[in-house]
């Protein structure tokens, strides 16, 4: 694959300009909360300049090749490098990881949860930004490792100190299932590095030797591999931590978990995995898709017997993200694409529907959608904005979430050669039923909440559940006010605009996944 | 020949030594039989040194009866140092601390 | 009968005065012993300064250590930085090697921090003494000494040379009954240990004839086949050091002496002793055993695989801090000892040897700086009980998030430093290519899951739990102990974010005369 | 056959034809507009809704006046080719995605129709809902419901045809729940939403299935993708397809059609989707929404026609479907008190009649039907708005609030009864000449029982809407229509403005609403004439414009039929097969419709069918005099007294118990049950497995530090004693502390390494 070296400082800026944010943090002093929160701001506005910078040094002709590649010495002894670059599938991701913590950044300005501390709070989601971004532009599979696990930390804190009344719980279960899959995962990446002749961990040397694996060996690494990326994803059966963990997650967690660090592992499916072992793809392709279906029914079954709006936008990524992998599993690049558009499609709406949790939470003091209702009457902004995220979320075609969804499902018509059509014909009826259940909890969900009207304790305004609500002790319960604006249009208009165009995306991801399937070609 | 002898009392003295180490309660007790234990490894060491016709069993031999003197001295402070707070020597009482 | 007899002891004589003969005097590399020397002078200075200073000025004790320590770090740099790769003297039994050197350098900078630990914890105690600061230097001595050593007499002398002082600090608090208990179960023990192990080498001795360990190695391969008497030596002498890296099931003594010693003290332990015994252990494998690995192979991975799970579950455990960082410490121990298992297949020497010394050295800028958190920590709460950690981030952050880092480091999370000692540790296995190597790889890879358990507990303790009495005002921590969590704190994340400079030093550490150089 | 030399006509063209794209385009912009801006404006965004479905009806009327030049352009028998503009989307993987427009015959008379009745619904809901709550939004959701369906209806592939499909099923969503205070509305708007995805799952596996099994042949052949449907089309008459996957795609496409067009099994949205305010249901069921579906149906006609074999046989899915949905949905319509709902029934009977002539390869009358159907349902629907609007307190019970309302309301009555002849198919208003049609060519190709059941239905029909008729317009007032004023039943009591003017006593509504209604009833007498099939050709001006031809075109090249030079065919006679399209696989070339053939007109038949609505309409009109208003002690209450009856009036009552099934069984097992025991096994199962490992390991941890660490390592003073005779064996019994057994623990653990390790190695 050909390298593009120019301006290759970028991406290392890019990545590590949030660590400056933190240094600059940890001596800001503790109580002076407006100059934590503009360094904060600040920081992530410039990280988001640099990655938008990026995107307009990217060279979209030439969307298959990684670009402002940098390569350094980092651990010559066992063969690993400082290895960086983005192409096509890299760099929305990259992207988005900006922007996402930019918002999460703005919303936090007056959404600082319980117990306060907004200078912790910043910090780690800092590092959690330099983590994240890092991944994605990880080519070697070490340095890969040390950034996929540099967010667990941040995320373990965020959701164990600033999250519910179950945190320790969620956060503990959250910590242990990755470190169970990522202990794993380094075992297949040490694997691989060895039955390669031990001459690199870099991805793109690994992508030409790993096909030459033996086909049980490599099955077996891929096994490791999938387990560190299925637990992240979450597929179906490793996913019990997320209900948890976005349950109990402060709105921030559950929004940068849902937007970015699920698709953590999808990325590495795509990255990874498959490239570097095609035989052992082919072989795990069918269970992968049979896991993603069974993820997309289980998760929409899931989605319906929940009594909270949280815990059910929860289970509706598991669905989602089922699909994706339903994509992958193709081994298509058709579907490869489609698996990319719904990775970033579900982090734009689910990242909405969270952030929209979080704030009916902060007014309501409950998600229990039975004590929800009338949110219209009530809030009648904030009440079509869950109404848009709802649709988006089901699929409905012209919002971005259709563009995962629909494509996906077409794939799976037609996988890759070597699968059997068959069983991925029922995964693609399977598939599409669960779109209809899609439709049933979202609308269900919004329904309840939106529709109808105020239950009597909160038909007063603010008087009804909580004692300390003097700072909005109207008669009416504040509608979305502006950090909410600032922070929720981007994702709206972002919902929109790939909905309308998706080939402002599928344009950048198509001519990288042609690289990642090149294995599957010859 | 003569140097099986040795060894075999050395691991008389050895099995001795370590009966003397798990059984006996008494902490001087338990000292003297760690110092069993080292004379058996003397007798094989010199016994050894006869057979292959080196010194260096003699040498080492040296160095173990200098610092088990050493070791002595300070098990004796430390058992001391267990008296005068608990009046008492044996070791069952030291359980202060276990988990 | 009597003149065999006779004979015999003329033989013996004739043996003995031609081994005399030759004597010529030993070249002494002064160069190359400079570290030692210092270090002798300057615990001679500490022990002279404290009998003619009066007590006001003894706080100058503490920084004449650290300076000893220091100074003997510059010639540790200058060997180092010098072209000549090995310093043999007497005849190889006292070998300055880049593998010395690096070892030295570590147990020289484990003791600075335990000196910067104790200062304040020692003067604010009412034990204070002079001696400890001797004590502390001579088990250095001893280290720094195990390290260059090649030969049984020499091993066994800077063995006990580090030991019997480290008996005395144990019990440092002299009227305090959790210290006199530490300190004579850790004697009694360690002195019983060091006994098996010594039988162990006098069996040894008879079969090599020789208690060099270059000659150990040799009689193995020249009888082709090994005796039973090799094989019980090879196991009593490993078990002796067993004892001193704390590796179930010769593991007992380490919680109770931990909990009982000062804290410093079970810093040095748990960190620069242990660190000791695996550098001798090492030495022994692979320059005198080296062809006997079928022997220590399985003796190690069941060794390794016990120390890791049990050090581990019962670590969950605790309630105590300093008894469960000491089942840690037994558990990580079975980390180090993971690639010494398969470090006979597949010429797996090399990367084993690489991997203990990395361990080592991001194990024990991690374990002290937790000690470091511990000292600061128990300055305020005068309780090594969990549940007094509750809070500590809303009250001391720094704190907090320095233990947040060390405790990571421990569960091996990148970036933290904890993470590469654990790769170079599990990659090793891989190297090895075989069934033994992938077992126990797998039992690590369960095991380093399992330990969050226990580290999680503590971070919630910091986190996520009120502060149990309320009591939120700051810990004020001593200028000697901020620089001596710095300083580890900064080695953890440097280590962790630049794994190429703990790797480096781990593959400069190569034993000379082990695989073939 | 004649040669292709015969000279070939330059097809005209024209700018509307060109931009036919705009069409949803300018109300999908508006929508943003009233969406941003609206209620700012001076009418709260009304304006520029009515005023973007009037352009859109500028734009739909010269397209249509295009393209009838275009038809006329062309010469005998010439293929018209369709005016196909794409644009590509996107593109993944070497599968471009492209939309555009495809503007031919079908389309046009559905743009035209569309964009009509939505300007005429648009003009009504000014009146209609003036005051409401969300005045605004009604508007901006009628304006993008309505691009919706004119995006679908220009669709040139499935891709902008899903985009439309599902955008109306979302409006529907939001103007059915418009008030959604009242559960009861949200909760019918959810329905709809449901059972139209439940369908659409068919969509998305049709369309699927399609791309993949047409692609490579579209690609080679046209040089298009296996979403145009122009390709699939020319596919699936090329006898290329697989039977299996022909059948199966159409069996999924028609699943879709079903949902949307609330066809049976899955008609009870519809019903319930009354809960919308009246201008909506009238859109919905007049000529957007439901008519996707048999939009659907007919615009891939040829994938039905080869998947379905619909020439080859006497009944398939498509007909038994249809046939089934125009019975048991016009029997429900007699037990139906609610006039909405009778006409809501009527909808759904009559799209079975739709559906029945798509199946049965009637398409031209079923499209045509698609036409009037279009103007007297919506006159009807207008018109029951009209009356609860001024007359009966926005009521829509028949019994309860209406009857004898001809007087007061004469200009709703005028139309009304004009629309009711329309629907009943009496000459000659204008459903006579499509539903008659339907039905005479079901009869023709071969359909001969579901003929019956069409005639069957004609019956029925006529004898319901009689009796909506006798009930409403005839008789005594009753109820609110008399004046009362209660409130009891008023669902609408939340909206503010609605109660100033309602509690006046009926009266007949305003010009804006009576005049959308005058013109209806209009273009209900008077639209059938487009197609006089009774009066000869020269009056068949639907099927000149409209009907496709099926004509085998040579594609000169991949790019489009723009330049094609198409074979001349004689043109088919009735009854006869010349066409190579349809049965036989064209030998070169390809088909873009299959040849089917027309019934001839006879009036005898035509009397059959006449009389037999004449029929219906009489002895429904005596039994509802006799009932209604001399209340005749033999017919009141017989379906209390008899028992067959009883039974089969609570059949219908319960609306064959289908809606039970659905909401109680299927619905309620979902979300219940299944959807518990899924999660369920989340928590317990999956989660269990976690939590035991965790148990087992603290568990496991617990017994290691009990009873090593402590036990045997540590030990109580009372249990060293045993420890250390199990170590010393026959030593006798001796009392030792810890150190003793950590020494003893050390020795026997080297001990043991080394016996087993001397007996290996020896």
């Amino acid at each position: 694959m050909e390298m593009l070296r120019d301006e290759n400082w970028v991406l290392s800026v890019g990545t590590f300009l949030p660590m400056v944010g933190v240094l600059l943090l940890l001596i800001v002093p503790k109580a002076n909360d407006q100059l934590i929160k503009m360094v904060a701001l600040f920081t992530s506005i410039a990280t988001l300049a640099v990655g938008v910078f990026t995107l307009f040094k990217f060279n979209f002709d030439q969307a298959g090749s990684m670009q402002f590649v940098a390569e350094n010495k980092w651990i010559p002894l066992i063969k690993s490098s400082y290895f960086i670059g983005v192409d096509g599938i890299s760099l929305p991701m990259y992207v988005l990881s900006m922007v996402i913590t930019l918002l999460v950044v703005i919303y936090s300005l007056n959404h600082i949860p319980s117990p306060g501390n907004p200078k912790a709070f910043f910090i780690l989601m800092l590092v959690l930004q330099t983590g994240m971004a890092g991944t994605f532009i990880a080519q070697d599979l070490i340095l890969f490792f040390v950034f996929f696990e540099l967010v667990l930390l941040p995320m373990y804190f965020m959701i164990g100190v600033w999250g519910g009344e179950n945190r320790q719980y969620a956060s503990l279960k959250f910590f242990l299932y990755t470190m169970f899959g990522s202990a794993l995962m380094l075992v297949a990446f040490l694997a691989l590095f060895f039955k390669t002749g031990a001459e690199s961990f870099a991805i793109p040397y690994l992508v030409e030797n790993g096909g030459a694996i033996a086909r049980n060996v490599q099955i077996w690494i891929f096994a490791g591999m999938f387990i560190g990326f299925a637990v992240k994803v979450p597929m179906f059966p490793f996913h019990t931590w997320l209900p948890d963990a976005h349950t109990q997650a402060p709105t921030q967690g559950s929004v940068i978990l849902a937007a970015i660090l699920l698709k953590l592992g999808t990325y590495g499916f795509i990255r990874i995995a498959i490239p570097i072992l095609p035989e052992a793809a082919k072989a795990w392709a069918p269970y992968i898709g049979g896991l993603a279906v069974i993820g997309i029914i289980y998760g929409a079954l899931g989605c319906l017997a929940q009594t909270d709006m949280k815990r059910l936008i929860a289970f509706s990524s598991v669905a989602h993200m089922g699909y994706v992998m339903l994509g992958v599993s193709t081994l298509t690049d058709f579907g490869m694409s489609a698996a990319m558009f719904g990775m970033v499609a579900h982090g734009l709406i689910t990242g909405m529907l969270f952030f929209l949790a979080g704030s009916i939470k902060e007014r309501y003091h409950t998600l229990e959608i039975s004590r929800l209702g009338g949110l219209l009457t009530q809030m009648p902004r904030m009440g079509w904005i869950l109404g848009m995220a709802s649709m988006a979320s089901l699929g409905l075609p012209g919002l971005a979430g259709f563009w995962g969804e629909f494509p996906a499902i077409l794939s799976a018509y037609n996988p890759a050669d070597g699968l059997n059509v068959t069983v991925f014909r029922v995964y693609m009826v399977i598939a599409a039923l669960g779109t209809v259940l899609a439709a049933a909890y979202l609308l269900w969900l919004f329904q309840r909440v939106a529709f109808g009207e105020p239950k009597a304790e909160f038909a007063g305004g603010a008087h009804g559940a909580d004692d300390h609500g003097s700072g909005h002790g109207h008669s009416q319960f504040e509608d979305v006010n502006k950090f909410e604006w600032i922070a929720w249009t981007p994702l709206l208009i972002a919902i929109v605009v790939f909905g309308v165009v998706p080939n402002l995306l599928f344009s950048m991801i198509d001519p990288a996944v042609h690289g990642i399937l090149a294995g599957f070609k010859g | 020949m003569l140097v099986n002898q040795f060894l075999l009392l050395a691991a008389v003295l050895f099995c001795i030594g370590v009966y003397g180490v798990i059984a006996r309660k008494n902490a001087v007790l338990v000292l003297m039989s760690i110092e069993l234990i080292l004379n058996a490894v003397n007798l094989n060491f010199i016994a050894f040194a006869l057979r292959n016709g080196s010194t260096d069993g003699h040498t080492f031999a040296l160095y173990v009866i200098a610092i088990a003197a050493a070791e002595v001295g300070v098990g004796l402070g430390l058992v001391l140092l267990v008296y005068r707070n608990r009046k008492t020597i044996s070791l069952d009482d030291l359980s202060e601390m276990k988990g | 009968m009597a003149s065999s007899q006779a004979s015999r002891a003329n033989h013996v004589l004739n043996t003995v005065v031609n081994a005399v003969a030759p004597w010529v005097n030993p070249v002494i590399d002064y160069h190359a012993l400079a570290p030692e020397m210092v270090l002798a002078a300057g615990l001679c200075v500490v022990l002279l300064a404290d009998l003619f200073m009066d007590e006001s000025r003894k706080w100058i004790l503490s920084s004449l250590a650290g300076f000893t320590l220091l100074g003997a770090m510059l010639p540790v740099l200058t060997l180092g930085l010098h072209d000549t790769d090995v310093r043999s003297m007497f005849d190889g039994r006292y070998v300055v090697d880049n593998f010395s050197l690096v070892v030295k350098a570590l147990f020289l900078l484990a003791g600075y921090v335990v000196v910067l630990l104790s200062s304040n914890h020692v003067e604010e105690d009412e034990y204070w003494r002079g001696e400890y600061y001797f004590l502390l230097l001579s088990s250095i001595l001893g280290m720094v000494m195990i390290s260059s050593s090649r030969d049984l007499v020499s091993i066994f002398v800077a063995l006990e040379f580090l030991s019997i002082p480290a008996y005395m600090l144990a019990a440092w608090r002299k009227r305090d009954i959790k210290s006199n208990e530490a300190g004579v179960k850790y004697f009694l023990l360690g002195v019983f240990a060091s006994a098996v192990m010594l039988y162990g080498m006098s069996l040894l001795y008879g079969v090599a004839n020789s208690t060099l360990l270059v000659d150990l190695g040799k009689s193995i391969t020249a009888t082709g086949s090994l005796s039973s008497l090799h094989a019980l030596g090879i196991v009593f002498v490993i078990v002796g050091f067993a004892f001193k890296v704390s590796a179930v099931p010769f593991h007992t003594w380490a919680p109770d002496t931990y909990e009982g010693a000062p804290a410093p003290i079970t810093a040095f332990l748990s960190v620069a002793s242990k660190a000791a015994g695996f550098i001798a252990l090492a030495t022994l494998l692979f320059v005198a055993f080296p062809q006997a690995s079928d022997v220590w192979q399985p003796f190690i991975w069941v060794l390794s695989a016990l120390t890791m799970t049990v050090g581990n579950v019962v670590a969950l455990r605790q309630t105590n801090i300093v008894r469960m960082i000491a089942y840690s410490s037994v558990s990580q121990g079975g980390f180090v000892l993971m690639p010494l298992a398969v470090a006979g297949i597949n010429n797996g020497g090399a990367s084993a040897l690489r991997a203990v010394v990395v361990y080592m050295l991001i194990y024990a800028a991690t374990n002290l700086g937790m000690f470091g958190v511990i000292i600061a920590v128990s300055r305020k709460t005068r309780s090594a009980e969990i549940s007094s950690w509750g809070g500590l981030f809303s009250y001391a952050p720094g704190l907090g998030a320095l233990a947040t880092i060390f405790l990571a480091s421990l569960a091996g999370i990148p970036p933290l430093g904890g993470w590469v000692g654990k790769f170079a540790a599990f990659q090793s296995m891989l190297t090895s290519v075989s069934g033994w190597g992938y077992s126990l790889a797998l039992i690590g890879a369960v095991n380093s899951v399992v330990a969050f358990g226990y580290y999680g507990s503590v971070m919630r303790e910091i986190w996520m739990k009120p502060v149990p009495d309320g009591d939120t005002t700051p810990i004020r921590i001593p200028g000697s102990l901020k620089l001596a969590l710095v300083f580890t704190a900064a080695t953890t994340l440097v280590l962790g974010i630049l794994p190429g400079v703990a790797m480096h030093f781990g593959d400069i550490a190569r034993l000379t005369s082990a695989f073939g150089g | 056959m004649i040669a292709a030399s015969e000279a070939l006509n330059q097809l005209s063209s024209g700018w509307f034809l060109d931009h036919a794209y705009l069409i949803p385009i300018v109300p999908a912009v508006c929508f943003f507009i009233i969406i941003l801006f609206g209620k700012r404006l001076p009418m709260k965004g009304s304006e520029v809704g009515v005023l973007s479905m009037v352009a859109s009806l500028v734009l739909a009327g010269g397209t249509a006046m295009q393209w009838i030049d275009r038809v006329n352009s062309a010469s005998e028998g010439q293929f018209i080719s369709p005016v196909v503009h794409t644009w590509n989307w996107w593109q993944i993987g070497g599968m471009k995605f492209t939309i555009g427009q495809s503007i031919d015959g079908l389309a046009v008379i559905v743009l035209v129709v569309v964009a009509f009745i939505s300007t005429l619904v648009q003009i009504y809901s000014l009146e209609y809902l003036r005051g409401d709550r969300r005045y605004t939004h009604f508007f901006a959701a009628l304006t993008l419901f309505s691009a919706g369906m004119l995006a679908m209806v220009i669709a040139e592939d499935t891709i902008l045809l899903l985009l439309g499909w599902e955008i109306m099923g979302l409006c529907s969503f939001m103007l059915i729940g418009h008030w959604w205070e009242d559960g009861a509305n949200s909760r019918a708007a959810l329905k709809a939403f449901f059972t139209v995805r439940t369908g659409d799952m068919g969509l998305l596996v049709g369309i699927s299935m399609l791309y993949f099994a047409s692609n490579d042949w579209t690609t080679e052949n046209l040089g298009v993708s296996g979403f145009s449907i122009r390709g699939i089309s020319a596919w699936a008459l090329s006898g290329e397809p697989n039977s299996t996957v022909i059948l199966v795609v159409s069996i999924a496409l028609f699943i879709a059609a079903i949902g949307k067009s609330g066809q049976f099994p899955l008609h009870t949205w519809l019903p319930d989707a009354m809960a919308g305010p009246t201008p909506v249901s009238s859109l919905l069921h007049s000529s957007t929404m439901v008519v996707a579906g048999v939009f659907l149906v007919s615009r891939l006609y040829p994938v039905f026609f080869t998947g379905f074999d619909i020439l080859g046989t006497g009944g398939n899915f498509i007909t038994i479907i249809g046939g089934i949905t125009i019975v048991i949905a016009a029997a429900l319509a007699f037990v139906q008190n609610d006039i909405k709902k009778v006409l809501a029934y009527s909808t759904v009977s009559q799209l079975g009649y739709m559906m029945l002539g798509l199946g049965a390869g009637a398409w031209l009358p079923a499209v045509f039907h698609i036409f009037t159907h279009a103007f007297f349902k919506a006159c009807l629907f207008l018109g029951a708005g009209s009356i609860s609007h001024s007359a009966s307190h926005h009521s829509f019970d028949m019994k309860k609030d209406m009857g004898g309302l001809r007087k007061v309301m004469p200009i709703t009555f005028t139309t009304w009864i004009i629309s009711t002849l329309a629907l009943c198919g009496v000459f000659p208003f204008s459903g006579f000449f499509s539903k008659d049609e339907i039905i005479d060519n079901v009869g023709n190709n071969g359909y001969n029982t579901f003929m019956i059941i069409g005639l069957i239905g004609a019956f029925m029909t006529a004898a319901y809407m009689t009796r909506a008729t006798y009930l409403t317009f005839f008789g005594t007032a009753r109820g609110a229509s008399a004046g009362e004023h209660h409130d009891e039943h008023d669902a609408h009591d939340a909206h503010d403005s609605h109660d100033s003017h309602a509690a006046a006593s009926p009266h007949e509504s305003g010009l804006l609403i009576t005049v959308p209604l005058m013109i209806l009833a209009v273009l209900a007498l008077s639209s059938g004439f487009l197609n006089a099939t009774p009066f000869g050709e020269k009056w068949e001006l639907i099927k000149k414009w409209v009907e496709p031809s099926s004509a085998v075109v040579m594609e000169t090249a991949p790019g489009g039929p723009g330049h094609s030079a198409a074979l001349s065919l004689p043109k088919a006679e009735e009854g006869h097969h010349e066409s190579p399209c349809g049965s036989e696989t064209p030998e070169e070339g390809v088909c873009y419709a299959p040849q089917l053939q027309h019934a001839k007109f006879k009036w005898s038949k035509a009397a059959i069918s006449l009389g037999i609505v004449f029929f219906g309409m009489l002895s429904s009109w005596f039994v509802c005099v006799a009932l209604y208003t001399k209340k005749d002690k033999r017919l009141v209450g017989l379906t209390q007294r008899n028992g067959a009856l009883r039974a089969g009036y609570k059949l219908l009552d319960n609306k064959y118990y289908l809606d039970t099934l659905y909401e109680n069984v299927i619905v309620k097992a979902i979300a219940g049950p299944i959807a518990a025991g899924a999660y369920w096994f989340n928590n317990n199962i999956l989660d269990g497995i976690l939590h035991l490992v965790a148990r087992v390991s603290r568990t496991v941890s617990g017994w290691v530090y009990r009873n090593i660490d402590q036990r045997v390592v540590d030990g109580t003073v009372n249990n060293s004693g045993r420890a250390t005779r199990g170590v010393g064996g026959i030593l006798q019994p001796v009392q030792s502390g810890k150190v003793s057994q950590y020494g003893a623990l050390l020795f026997s653990a080297a001990a043991v390494a080394a016996l087993v390790l001397v007996i290996i190695n020896s």
